[in-house]
């Protein structure tokens, strides 16, 4: 179980070597990829920000959560700051566990719960030049209205 | 009285052209108290009316009474991933 | 989109990149890998046989299918053919989409048709030095009791 | 009469010592009439009633009329992945 906030490109198949273990029969590894094209819009590059001690306790309480839930994964979660472009990885999440199942909804779980409380922030740049700060609580996009949480 | 920091980040830290601000508070403020604090520096009326807070790196309510030293994180909307 | 029945090692980087690009903002691989135990035995290795020329035809037309249900994703699955020692890995699911939600989907779709449908046996090996063919359909464990399709 | 040709798998093949079997049946025969032959044979007993079928690499029904040439596979239950 490691999680971390990192500014060097991220290697998924260091990632998943890393959970592999003769326990387990499944491995299931997401990686989230800078996209050209965001709401319509032409995109080049993502800078990542993040408040980052908060980020690496929030993403490791996640990921012993996903682990807790799953009965027995592995689960290593990175995600990457600073400037990507096209095509860059910026999260990898890798979860071995003896069976298929659990593997899948614990990768599914991590990247869901990051999107929902880990404090990261991206400004994408626009190929006119511009660039803006992401708010999907403000987005066209149905699949991006679910909120962030609120605290008790 | 007592002094905590407010961290902003990304627009947030835009809006108000900066990233930390040290306020001065009465024993007993809460976050809210931060945030009116916050609301009324220039550019602090950018900052939505509830934004997401966090106190010493853990979500906290409005009402969360603060201590001495508390690092008070405002956070934009999250677009991690 | 690309499937094979091949008997080199499985290499997932190099599937997981044959299925980025630009266009898509997330990818998720599935890896099944040889247990050290099954249904409380011990297992030394396991050997793979396929009907291959179906096996060929019956993976891609699921990969079609999982294509044509996540409305874009881009997928690519191998199987592995002959012995294979423990953690090895025997199947490699990559698939690339613009979201995540469906990348997912996909993933799983194909692996749990793939299990369903195209006509592959193992013969597990045990400490014991004895081997026997799996029989899901015969499996004590509660997750393996799905049969396989009846044509109509 | 036409001639098809039975193929075995993984444990089937075991039960009967071959993984191929030329059937000579008469014209109409089924893919029940394939089962009921192999059945027939030396360790054939160790066939399940109603094991799953592909003819030319697709699943079939046990009524599914026969052509010749045919290539009809008995297929024991599936361990891949």
């Amino acid at each position: 179980m490691r999680s971390a906030i990192v500014t060097h490109v991220l290697d998924p198949a260091a990632l998943l070597a890393e959970v592999s273990a003769a326990r387990h029969g499944a491995a299931v590894v997401f990686v989230g990829t800078v996209r050209e094209v965001n709401d319509g819009r032409a995109v080049t590059g993502i800078e990542y920000r993040a408040y980052a001690p908060m980020a690496e306790r929030e993403l490791a309480t996640i990921i012993h959560e996903a682990a807790a839930r799953s009965g027995g994964a592995d689960i290593v979660a990175e995600h990457r700051m600073g400037r990507l472009g096209l095509e860059e990885a910026s999260v990898v999440i890798a979860v071995a566990h003896p069976h298929r199942a659990p593997a899948f909804d614990a990768a599914r779980y991590v990247i869901e719960e990051l999107k929902r409380r880990v404090p990261i922030w991206k400004r994408e740049e626009y190929v006119d030049g511009t660039r803006e700060w992401v708010d999907p609580t403000a987005a066209r996009t149905p699949e991006s209205v679910a909120g962030p949480p609120r605290a008790g | 009285m007592m002094q905590v920091t407010a961290l902003l980040f990304a627009s947030y830290a835009e809006h108000l052209g900066r990233d930390a601000v040290s306020l001065e508070l009465p024993d007993g403020a809460t976050v809210d108290d931060v945030l009116r604090h916050l609301a009324a520096l220039p550019g602090g009326d950018r900052l939505p009316p509830e934004p997401l807070v966090a106190v010493n790196l853990e979500y906290a309510a409005r009402g969360h009474a603060l201590a001495p030293g508390d690092e008070v994180a405002v956070i934009p909307p999250i677009a991690g991933g």
